[in-house]
Order: structure tokens, then C-alpha cells, then sequence
């Protein structure tokens, strides 16, 4: 893209986000140029999630995504490596793999019949006789993303100036692991992808859960009357002063260390789930203590690892919003489990995750109104003028803790994990080269 | 009839075809029902042990598809009871998603009926088409393949299990809040 | 066939069915001469006291809805005669709009039909939708429900009363040039 | 928004506006940057019709429209007086009141429960104990828009510096009184609103009802053909020298003095309508005059009021032209009657209205097609830099008159309303605010 | 039933409702041979002499407009052997574009029966709506009339010509590749 | 259009075409701002391809098409001459012919009734007597573009500067001949016009017809397979040395010299129709020569008359590939033959293009999903940034030949006539009139 604006962006941007008293401008919600600006300069730079291990866990399985709006095949390949490359052919720009998923042992595109390797490697062209060698194929192979695992979670970025995986999830590894560390044999995604469309801005969906508490209440209102056969705002849903928001470089997580509230969700109608949990608890705490084990795990929680993977633990739904433009976003979602949960466990775990969190789930479904309207209301030239509140309990609720790392606050019920997205948010968008990002703690 | 494969021999064409008009008449009241957001009517037409299964579709390669089981996502896996417990939802008073309501129309086509494995049971294969229209210009379609088991007792129909195959692999609405 | 609405029981299935056929036949040939526009022919289905109704709707909060009434704001609140006059315009030979014609298409189905209160009257219910290509590349959609009141006339079946509740709250077109 | 378009933008519109040869640059229809400084250079400035009083007649009443883009919501407060404000919740954005209309006491978000009364006051959130008195609610209410309201018509603008709405319509209010004025009782929208959405550009609609009788004739042929039973263009749509457009502000009327012209349309089978009608010319001459009430009132009338609100009287619709995009509008109509009609000819004027100007409309049905090629023509490039004409009897039909307020010119087949019409339309985008803004009389 | 054109008076109405019943089987059938890819299946109901033409529209004033003839440019003007070349396209296994596969839905409707000229032919007319959905948001329609004769091959039905009349002028998408 | 990118377009444009390497950048099939200069620098300035003289034989007859994306008139005034003018009302701009083809003696707007006579002229008014003379209707007549026929084809430009249609073909003529000029009677459109939309940039459809001979071993190898019944890629698809890329001013006609692999195609299963032809080749030969006549007719050919003309000789399909934007496009197709061949000769080659290259046809059925998707995967930043590879014997393959005008390459293997189209393109970007545009040879 050329800078053809006739302003500077960063300098506008910067106005737009106020962290000291919480005020956001419409305008990032809204305008395409911004918009173009984060494909650019955040989804072309960052980490990004991109798979779960186990949906490419033999050589030859392969499945399709996007990074920002670039579509990218993840495949693993015979070396056993897992490969993230654009999934447009490097001949004359035509789609190459057409399938969500699949097994294969190359890709062949439909134009002109180049083929590519499970790593991105031109192999060969049909009739490649014509070419008569003028072509070194090792130039022509697909555009390799970066790509480091996480404990199971897939991240690629095509920015080979920015920092190791470990160092993009800092100090945010430690609740990333509550999920991914409980046992030995780990996790895996079971029963594929659910897709749906919303015509929202993504950051909507990001923002949400690192940190947006304070709607569960009112928004998911009905479900939770619904699933407490019309009790009012469960107990499981309590103002604990202990609950927290933590984040670290925008990573954000926010929940309470009671330990129970999530798994009295769903195990409703499954006693033997709550069981299960309960006598996982001291296997867990060897591995992550007291504290995550017996406290953390289980509570009611939600987390974003920025800009757009989010998750809900126990709930077991992670997704990615993908960007569509700046009024369009796409969610994918899945459930995730531990591979050595038993069949019964498994089913009733992603009947639950289903039942709460997919397009049709008695939670999910009254959040897309809101974002989408959200984002809508901006067309309006007066409204878009209007700042955003993002006030609650900042500059107050600061409460670092030294056994909790990241930034700390409490209770779990305030707008600094927001705050620290949008932080981050601009520290992208203001940044020429990841040497201008700082390192957010 | 031979290409018909709706029955038996033991029944007559004038038999099979009270029988395909009593399956059209129970599918036309489902479908008020649900077009009016009747969901006690629409209860009154599913079995204590249905199930209501609307599994969710991936673009695969043809050598790569398979049959669908619940172990996939599903958009629907439900008894009579989560059932329940959605519309529940719906009437909590507080579904602010759902207020103004959702104008609903279901468009109910090429009902093909056969005697089932079980006595009294049929199984019917129709097409659907599900136009939604909300608040000022929302328009979303859902396109589908329904297969039911229907079950008579005591002379009333009640549909036993359905299985909806929708025609989209990626929902292009922000959430699902109809019954097909 | 307990539930089955559409009929006293002073009626056999066959009888019902045959009624039901019946219906079905008079709405198809109804649908090819909208689609056809052959409205000579569509007048002759509609009986002289027709009242060819089709209220506006809004986007109300649940507690606000109410019965529709000719009072409120109407797409269509036809006589035979006003249906003539906009016929009329039609084919006054000056309808610069309808030429080259729209192209429209009728899909009619469920069809669920009761005997009405008077003798001789039925009471019937359809899901239409209607689609309109104009031109290039125009495409509109329109889908309603329809209730009839349908009478016998010597034999002949004739709209009497049709009131079409449309599922949209904005006309996503720039006019209403057809007849559901 | 921000400058960055590269040119002079107002010098770039001036020259789209020939008004003394009477030609109007095609650009005006098409260019999105036009579009955007008509939202925020005139919609965000000038005063626009947003309901009549009766529709929120009582405390509580509500509904909502759209200034510009910017969605409003139209209430009565229990002080008795009209509010109007932005439709979007302070909060996060969120749309607040989903409805076209009804009666509420308050209007509470859906996204995190925030509530705001009728008048767009903050009044509280769900879970307020969260904000621990850091938020002063009097800053949070939503934008109130100033409300004026002339005779039953409510206006608001969101502009501090405009002048009064008195001011605004000026001259014009003496026609205006034609509709509004004929009794004490005054009048009343009745039957609801019908909403359709036209692929052109608003301004065709707005220009079409101010001045534009030369299309009639050939547009509405067949309408008038079924009405009149295959007669030709009939004796009630006379070329009277005598007719006249008059305009002011940019406001416009035009129309016959025959007095007679619409009744005979509107009561075509139902004499009684017209009967009703002249028994009534004694009482409106006591309040507007022979001149208006014996003259100008049932004659073949059509009128806009700068910019967006249109209305025909006699045949009793009016209704506002929402801009949706530089293509793409929405039409809200209403019929308006006077409060003391009998209810017989209430149900005649209404049923009429509809079968004249409603999307189903004997007239209306014409006019669509030729708006949406008007505006999609400007597609190519080769016919974009073509000028329109907007030249008959420009400079040559100039007839003040002093009965008749504003600027007249004789007949009324003109373009001199459409063209003072653009002549306040370039004022507007031409001026960085009121203060550049000439009054035209 | 003065109103239906659909038989001659030595039929009687249940032989006439027998008969529409029977066609719309077939149809179902067919639909569903049609929706699932069973194109061995949907050949055997055909005709070995079937002619299956698709003429395009073009948008014309009404004055200029003529009846269709296969002399002009046609979607489909096809027998029984380019049938089977165009199928066996999609199963040369190089039919790259078929892969993964589109989802189809066809909605058929508004089915009128009458007899046919030959003895044992069936003149019939019914509505379609084609829906294909593919990869991730590909959504087409296809909206047409089709008029048969269908031909009864000892108790089987065939279908031995159709006229599709589509309701677009020009095709709103990147090829055509289902049959209506 | 106004200059406001605030970068130097051209500059920026000609690192896009690297014509040595054969590399070419994604983004000439994306960015609105290049497809807008398309619109004002290409389609505006060029002779474009409006319509075979047969389709408008007698004077009245007419039909309606696009140059770039301004809606044309072509129709046969009663002076015998063929006229192209814009479709749009010069009063307010109204499309008048809705038909796609058809007989008048003259265009009526619907809006106000003017009316304009087969020739473009402005004749009258509706109620003229309005504008009392004070309109030069010599003035207001719709524009006339330049026509020029070449052997019935019928050829429009709006550019007063651009040399005559003969200079435009230059050498190129030669090959269009050998459609054109076979008989005395020369050729004529049969069975009227199949439209489709694709949604991909117009070039990809141009430069396929030009020289991808690559892409039809493997696109087409079902379609070939179900013609030769299960057949691999059949003997009249030969890789001959003597097969050739001609090209001449950015126009190209690619093919063999076997004078059969294209009615193999064609007279499958119609033996009649191959032995007619070469009943004709040696009243050809009269004509054409034996090069022509016997060696290059017959042979799988496909040519792309620069922009976006195209069509096979043989296959007898002619289409153009009318841009919608830079992400779609229409193509209208016909079939031309011969107006001295038998009917049935002439019912076999309409089937026989219907069953190959219309929207439901064996071939074309499979390019669409290619064109698309080549363009579409530009939406992804990264990807966008890639160059495509159009290397293909490039500086390898120039064979000139005394007996062959234009440039030519062999064999007809290679991307050299794409280039020579993208060459051509960019002498029209990057040019301000027809002084700066080169004269390829
Ligand atoms: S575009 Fe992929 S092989 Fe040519
Ligand atoms: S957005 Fe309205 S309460 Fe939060
Ligand atoms: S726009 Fe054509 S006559 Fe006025
Ligand atoms: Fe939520
Ligand atoms: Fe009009
Ligand atoms: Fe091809």
C-alpha cells in the first residue's frame, strides 16, 4: 500500500486511544484506512494462531486459514514439521487448496497444474517440459510463514524481524498453561471447525474476551436464566474481590479463583463432568500447583491472546476472529480437551461447548447483535464523533501480585485488559519495524 | 410405480399417497408452528425422545468426506429437553437478541415418504428453505436436506429423529436462532 | 389424523385429500397467470367482493405488537375494481417501467386448508415467495404469508379474501410491480 | 474526517453548479467524497424533519429515523417537550432501541445494560456498583440534537451555531401554513410509516417533488391513463400560466392555482371527498386567506423542504428521503390529514394515498426506475463528464409577485426550484460553518 | 373442478389426484438424484430420446419479444449422450473445479399435470429454485419454469422433453453447472 | 476523476511490468485506484469491440453494450451508417434503451420524454412547447463515439486523437482475416448473445484467450477427457516447434499450423462438418493463401484483440470481457460463421461452441473458478506483494518470420503474448493522450 493519505496516521491514531482516562474513538471500529493499517502493520507483523497440533498430526494432513485476509495452508510435513505458506500459487496468483482440511501428498493447482510440496516447495509444473529449465524452482515455492508451537497451539508470523513465539506470550504463558499444561499427554481439537459470519469489526470479538465481564450479566442474562431454569444471575457468577484481570504485551485473561464457577456450567445435567474435574485436581496441581490447579482451574474465565485467538477454559471453546474488512469478521471455532479424557467425558464436554458457545448456543447467540450494531452505529457521522467509555476501574484497581504474574488487577469486573489490547493495538500501528514495538510487561 | 420406492407392494397407490398427504399436513403445522414462534404446538408434534441433530458441514475433498456423526460439530444436537431449555431462552423475558422478534418463513418442499424399519414408523426426506428478516434490512437464507423418522401414536405424528443437512459450510449469519 | 386442523370429521382423509388437491391445483394455475401475466385469467380466479389485502409491517418491541388492521398503512388494500385500475396502468400502453417486462417467479407451498364459517367457503394458508429479475441484473425477493378465503362457485373455487403478511419491515425494492 | 483528498474541494463543487445557464455537474450524484461532505457539511448542519408531533403524542411515545446517517430516536419526555439524540449507546456503541417505534420508560442497552431515559439521560447501569461513583452520568447521556417544532412538524439539527428553525424555513412557513394551518386542531400523521429503498441518489427524490412537473405528464401517463380510464393526459394537470414556483432557502413549492387539480385526482369514486373538501374552503379562508385557501389549496401541488422532506398536498403524503450511500436511499412515507376529518374521509385519503404514491403506487411505481438509471448511468466515465440540463425557463421566468412570499417565477414548468435547490445545496458544502452560509430569500 | 385445465373429463378426480401425486414422486425422486449427484439414477429417468433444452433469455421490449427456438443461443440444448458427456466431465477425475463439491438444493414446486398429446405422455409445468452453495460463501440462484412431457415406459415415467425457462438475463455466476 | 493519491502513479505502475524477466505485480488485478485509471486512461482512449455489423443489419436495428463501463447505443441509422452514443438522457441522465437488442425508430427517455433518434440526435421533447425555443437541440444530442468497421466488425472510440481502427489492428489484420475473410459474403452473429459474470479482474479473461495455451492441458483435461471419452490430453492438442505466439500493438493470436486440431473438436461426432470445411479451403486459399487457408485454419487458435476482445477461430466463438470493477467482469459471447454456410453446417457450430464455450460448456465451465480466485487471493497483504511469473520462453522464443506478420515466437508455448498485452497496457496507463502511446510493432 502507498501512503496517499495526506495526514499522519500515527499522529491521528494516537489520539484515538486514551489509556489514562479510558476513551476510545469510534473511528478504529469504522475506517478502512485504519483498517488497512492493521493488516499491514499488526497481521502482517505478529504472532498468529493458526492450528492446534492435533488437526495436522500426521505427515500429509493439511487444513486452511487466514492470516489477516492472507489465506495460508498449515501442513504437516514428511519431516514432520508443520509448515504455515500462502495458499496462492506463485504462477499467476490462482487459489491452490480449496479444502477446510484434508490429507495429501502435494498440492496441485487448477489453473496450470504447478505442484507444491506439504512445505510450500514447488515440485514440479505439468508439462513442465516447456520450461526448460529457466526456472530455478527453489525461488518459486509459496511464501513460508514463520512458524513456532506452543504446547500444542500452531502460531506463524511472516515477520522475520519480530521475536520468538515465547517472547510474544511472555509472562501470559503461565495462564495460557492452565489449559494446555494439566497433563502430560496434553491437548487436543476434537470434532472439527464451526464458521460463522458477523458483520462486526473483529476487535469487537478480541475485546470481549480479554476482559468484558461486566456483560455477562445483562447480555447472557436469558442463557444463564435458561440454564438455571429461570433463577436470576447464577452464584456461580459472584463479584469476587479476589477475582482478577491479568495481561501481559496485550495478552489478556480475567476471571475469578474460585475454582468452581465454569464447571457448575457444564456439568448441569452431568454430575460425573464435575467429578471427573475434582479428581483431576491433584494431578494437576503437580504440574501447576495449588493455586492454577485448585483455585484458577475451573473458575468462571475468559481469555484473549492478542490480537484475535481467544478461549474460554473449562468452557473448552477456543476461536480466532478473522478479519473480513473493517465491518466483517469471521469466527472459527473449536473444542479443546485433554487427550487423555475418557470418551464420555469428551462428549459430554463438547456437547456442553456447544450448547453454550456456537452460533446456536444459548450464550453465543445474543453477542452477535451487539457487535454488529456497535460497529454499525458508526456509519452515523455525528455518532462517530463520540468517544468510547473504557473507564471502568482504571487507575484504580491496580493490584500486582507476586504470585500471579503479568499486570494485575482486581476484581475481574473493569476495562484495563481492554485498555491493555488497545495499547498494544497501537503500539502496531504506530511501529514502522518491530523495533519500535515495546515490550509490554 | 416403480419408480416410486415411497412403499411396500402391500399398499395401494391410494393408501401411499393419504399417507404422503397426512406427512404434508403434519410438516404444514410444524411449519406454522415454528413461523409463529408456537413452540408449544411445535413440542406437542416432536416424540419425549426425539432427536433433533443439524450436524455442521466442512468443504472437503471428495476423497476426504465422510458420513456425519455427532462426534463432528453440530449446530444441533438436541433431546426434547435442551430443546426446552433453547426456547426457554427465548421466553426468559430477558433474550434482548429477540425483541423486536425475527420474521421467520419456511418454505417446505419435495416430501418423500417410506414405510420405516419399526411398525409405525416412516421415514420422510423433504427440502427446506428458511428465509430470515430482522429489524430494518437483515435478510438471511438457510438452505437444507431434512431426514425424519416419524413416528404415529395413537393416530398423531411426532417426528422421532430429524436430521438436517445444511447447505452452507460457513454460517453467514451472526448467530442461529431458528428450527428447521 | 388428530392433527390435522383442516376439517370436521363429518369428512373422510380422502375427502380432505381431495379438497386439499383441489386447493393446490386452483393456486397453481393462480401462479401461472401471475407469473404469465395473465391477469384476464387472474381475475377470473377472484371472486367479484374480493378484499386483496396486504398490510405494511414494522419493527415493534414484542409488548407493542398488534392485530393488523386496514386502518394502519397498506401495500395493497384492493377491490376487483382497484386490482383493474392498477392492471390497467399495465397495459395502458405508456408503462415505460414494464418494458422490457420483469421477470417474476411464484413459489407457493404449504398449503394447509379448512373448511370455512359460511358453507361453501374454505380457509386456506400458503407461504409464497415471490421473485422478481428485471433487466441486467436486478434480483428482489419477496416472502409472505397468505390466508384465503376461498369460495365455491358453482364449482369454481375464487379467491374471496386473501390477506398477505410480508416478511419484511423496508421494501428492499424501489416498487411493489406484482401480485402475491 | 480528514482532509486528504489532494484538491480544492469546494472550488472542485463550484464549478458543478451552473446556475445561471441552469447546468449541474453529474459528479454530484456519484462521487463518494461528495457524499461524505453532504453527511457532515449539510446533514451534521442543517435542520431535518424527524417526525410529526403526533407520533410521539404522548409521554413515553418514541420513535426512530435517521439525520443523515446518524440514527435518532424521536421521544416525549414526561416534561412534555420532543427530544431527540443519537441512537448509539455511549457506552461501547451498541444501538440502544431496536424498535421503529412504541412507548417506553426508558431505553436499556442489550450489551451491558446501560439505561437511558426518554429524554437520552443517563440514568443508571446494571451492576452500577461496579462504577463506584467514578462516572459522572450527566457527561454520559446520549447527544441531544436541538428540537424545534412548526405547527405539528418536528425538526432537529445537531448544529449549535444554525439559526432558529423559524429562520430556516423563513418565506417559506406562509406555504407550509397551506398544509398545516387549514384549522385550529391542526394535523396528524395516521396509519404508520411505509419504508422502501431506492438504488439512487437522494437528491433526485428531493429535486423530483420540488419542481419537476414536466415529468408528470410522460412519467406518469399510464397511472394517469388508469385513473382517468384511458383518457390522455387529463384536463386537471392544465399548463397555467398562472402557476408558479416559488422558493426560499432552498425550500420549494410549485403548483397550480386552480384550486381544483389534486381533489380530482384524490377523489376520483368518492365524491364525497371533494365535497367535504369545499365545505371547508369558508373556514380555511377565515385562517389563510382566499388566496391559498380558495386558490392554491387542491390544485396540483408538490413541495420539498430544504433538504430532505417532501410532501404533496391534497394528496396528503409526506415523507423524507434518507441518504444511504452516494446510490442508494431510503424512502419513509406517511399520510397526514387534519385532526377534526371525519373518519369516512380519513379511510378515503389514506386508501388514496396509498394507491397514488405508496412503492404500489399508481405514480409512484414510475419514478424509481428512473432515479436508480439516473444515478447508476454515471458509472462510465465518458458519461460522467457530461453536464445535465436543468435549464427550462431559467433567466427568463421570473415573476415576483406580492402575494405570493419568496421567489416566484410563472408557469410552474421550470427548473428554477430544482436549481435553488442546488443553489442552497452548494452554500451548505461550500461553508466551513453557519456563519458562510448566505441566507437566501 | 371447472378451474383445473388439467385432465379430460373421463378422469376422474381421484384419478387426476393419483396422477399429480405420482409425478410428484417422480420429481422428488429426481430431485434428489439431482441434489445428491446420483447421476446414474437421474439417467433412468430420462428418455433415451430426451431432449433437454435451457434457452437464454434476453431482455427485449415486449414488442420485440418471440417464442423460443433452439436456433437461439441455448444454456442446454441436449439428448441423452451430452448428458452423459457433460457427467462424465465431472467424474473424468480431472474435473478440478467439482472438487470439493458444490452443495446443490433444488425446490420444486407449483407442479401441474395434464395429459399429453400421445397416448401416454403427461404434459406437466412446475416451478424451480436451484440454490448452490461452495468453498466458503459461494452462494448462487437459479430461478426457471420447467415444462415437460413426461412419457410412461411400462408404469415408469420418463421424463422425454423439458423446456427450462430461466428467469435471468444474464447469468449471475462463473459458470453453470447443475441441472435443473 | 481528480489526481489525489498524493504518489506518482506512472512511476509506481511501471515497476509493475517487468518485461524482461516476465514477472508481473498482484496488484494491477486489485487496487480500485489502477482499475479507476483503466477506466480514464485505457477504455476511454482505445477502439473497443461494440458489435458485429450483422446484428444491426437494417437501419432501426440496435442493441446496447459497454465501453469500459459507460452503457452504449449501437444502432443502424436510416443513413446506412452504424452509430455508437452514450445510453443516458443528456436532460437528468437517465438510461433510455433498457433492451438488449432490438428495432425502433427512436429512443424515448422515460423520465421526461425526450427523444432521440437512431443516430444519437436529440429530435424532440414531451410538451417541447415548455422550452419556447430556448434549446439548440443540435447540442443535446448523445455523444457520438468514433466507429470504424474492420469486415464487420464493428469497432467504437471516444478519443478524437486516436489514430483510424486500421492503424489501431496494424499488422494484426492478417490473422483476423482468417476469421473474417474466407468467403465474399464475409461472416455473421448467429443465435443472439450469452451473458455471465465472473467475479474476477477482466484482464485474466484477455490474457488467457491471448496465449495460455499452458493452462488448457490441465484446466481442460476433464473436458478433453469427456470429448475424447476418457482419452489423456488427445493428439490435436500437439506441442508443434512450427505452433506460434504472433502479436502485433498488444493484440495476439496464438496457435498451431496442423490446420486440424480445432475441427477435430468440432465436427466430433458430426463428420460432415469437417469434410465441408475442407470442401472450402481451396476457395479459402483464393483469399487467404495457402499458409492461412490450409496450415493456420483448422488449428487450435485462440486470440485476444487488445483490451478485451477475444475469440477461436474455429470453435467460431467471439466474446468481450466487460470490466465491472477491478474484481468483476461480464462476458458476452456469440457464435460467428459464415453467411454462405448451409444451415446445418451452421446448427453444428452453435452446439458445438455452446457445448465448449458457453457458461454450462465442457471448457469454460472450469476457468471461472481459476479467474476468480486469482483474483480474490489479493486481498491478503502478503500475498498481494508477491510478483507472478510470466517467464515462459520469454527472451528465448522470438522467431520472426517473413511469412508471418506481427512478432512472433515458437512454438506457441510461452508467455510472450500475455506480455506484449500487459506492454500495451502500460503504454496506455502510463500515457496522458495518444502522442504518448508507442506504436508497437
Ligand atoms: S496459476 Fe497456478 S499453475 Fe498457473
Ligand atoms: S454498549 Fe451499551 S451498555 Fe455497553
Ligand atoms: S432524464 Fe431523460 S427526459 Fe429527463
Ligand atoms: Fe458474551
Ligand atoms: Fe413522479
Ligand atoms: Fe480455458
Amino acid at each position: 500500500m502507498l501512503k496517499s493519505r495526506g495526514f499522519d496516521e500515527v499522529e491521528e491514531l494516537k489520539k484515538m486511544i486514551d489509556l489514562k482516562d479510558g476513551r476510545i474513538d469510534r473511528r478504529i471500529f469504522w475506517e478502512d484506512w485504519i483498517y488497512q493499517l492493521e493488516l499491514e502493520k499488526l497481521f502482517a507483523k505478529s504472532w498468529l494462531f493458526v492450528a492446534h497440533e492435533s488437526q495436522v498430526a500426521k505427515p500429509g494432513d493439511f487444513l486452511t486459514t487466514y492470516m489477516g485476509q492472507d489465506n495460508v495452508i498449515v501442513s504437516r510435513h514428511k519431516d514432520g514439521k508443520v509448515h504455515v505458506f500462502t495458499n496462492s500459487c506463485t504462477h499467476r496468483g490462482n487459489r491452490i487448496c480449496f479444502a477446510d482440511r484434508g490429507k495429501t501428498r502435494q498440492f496441485n493447482c487448477n489453473y496450470h497444474g504447478w505442484a507444491f510440496g506439504t512445505d510450500g516447495a514447488l515440485m514440479g509444473m505439468h508439462e513442465e517440459s516447456h520450461y526448460e529449465g529457466s526456472i530455478d524452482k527453489s525461488k518459486w515455492g509459496l511464501q513460508n510463514a514463520r512458524v513456532e508451537i506452543y504446547k500444542g497451539l500452531v502460531f506463524a508470523c511472516f515477520d522475520n524481524d519480530a521475536p520468538g513465539l515465547e517472547d510474544f506470550l511472555g509472562d501470559y504463558r503461565w495462564y495460557l498453561d492452565i489449559v494446555l499444561d494439566q497433563t502430560e499427554e496434553g491437548t487436543e481439537f476434537i470434532g472439527g471447525c464451526i464458521k460463522n459470519l458477523y458483520n462486526a469489526n473483529w476487535k469487537f470479538g478480541a475485546e470481549n474476551f480479554i476482559g468484558d465481564s461486566l456483560h455477562v450479566g445483562w447480555t447472557h442474562d436469558s442463557g444463564t436464566k435458561a440454564m438455571t431454569a429461570g433463577g436470576a444471575v447464577p452464584e456461580y457468577m459472584p463479584v469476587d474481590p479476589n477475582s482478577f484481570h491479568a495481561n501481559a504485551n496485550g495478552h489478556g485473561w480475567e476471571g475469578g479463583i474460585d475454582g468452581i464457577g465454569t464447571l457448575g456450567i457444564m456439568s448441569k445435567g452431568h454430575p460425573e463432568l464435575i467429578e471427573y474435574f475434582q479428581s483431576q485436581r491433584d494431578d494437576m496441581a503437580k504440574r501447576l500447583g495449588d493455586l492454577r490447579a485448585r483455585k484458577i482451574f475451573g473458575s468462571v474465565i475468559s481469555a484473549t491472546v492478542f490480537p484475535n485467538f481467544s478461549f474460554l477454559p473449562g468452557i473448552s471453546t477456543m476461536r480466532t476472529w478473522l478479519p473480513k474488512g473493517p465491518r466483517q469478521f469471521e469466527l472459527r471455532a473449536w473444542t479443546v480437551v485433554n487427550k487423555n479424557m475418557p470418551d464420555n467425558i469428551r462428549d459430554i464436554i463438547q456437547n456442553a461447548c456447544m450448547t453454550s458457545f456456537s452460533p446456536s448456543g444459548l450464550f453465543e447467540m445474543d453477542d452477535g447483535e451487539n457487535w454488529e450494531n456497535a460497529t454499525l452505529s458508526n456509519e452515523g457521522v455525528i455518532t462517530r464523533k463520540q468517544g468510547l467509555h473504557y473507564g471502568l476501574r482504571v487507575g484504580t484497581s491496580r493490584r500486582d501480585d507476586p504470585e500471579l504474574p503479568g499486570n494485575i488487577s482486581r476484581p475481574m469486573y473493569s476495562d484495563v485488559n481492554q485498555l491493555a489490547f488497545y495499547q498494544r493495538w497501537l503500539d502496531f500501528l504506530a511501529a514502522d519495524s518491530w523495533d519500535d514495538i515495546p515490550k509490554q510487561r | 410405480m416403480a419408480n416410486s420406492k415411497m412403499s411396500t407392494d402391500t399398499m395401494t397407490d391410494t393408501e401411499n399417497m393419504l399417507l404422503w398427504y397426512r406427512v404434508n399436513q403434519f410438516y404444514n403445522q410444524e411449519t406454522r408452528a415454528l413461523d409463529d414462534e408456537d413452540y408449544e404446538t411445535w413440542f406437542s408434534m416432536l416424540s419425549e425422545d426425539v432427536q433433533y441433530w443439524m450436524p455442521s458441514r466442512e468443504t472437503l475433498f471428495r476423497k476426504d468426506e465422510q458420513a456425519d456423526t455427532t462426534k463432528h460439530m453440530n449446530h444441533y444436537n438436541e433431546t426434547l429437553q435442551t430443546l426446552q431449555l433453547r426456547v426457554a431462552r427465548l421466553y426468559s423475558g430477558s433474550a434482548w437478541a429477540e425483541d423486536p422478534r425475527t420474521r421467520y418463513r419456511h418454505i417446505v418442499s419435495n416430501v418423500e415418504v417410506e414405510l420405516g424399519e419399526q411398525k409405525g414408523e416412516l421415514k420422510v426426506r423433504s427440502n427446506t428453505l428458511v428465509y430470515r428478516n430482522r429489524l430494518e434490512r437483515e435478510e438471511y437464507w438457510l438452505l437444507a436436506k431434512r431426514e425424519d423418522i416419524l413416528r404415529d401414536v395413537d393416530g398423531r405424528l411426532q417426528v422421532a429423529r430429524r436430521k438436517i443437512t445444511p447447505d452452507f459450510s460457513s454460517l453467514l449469519s451472526k448467530n442461529l436462532n431458528v428450527f428447521l
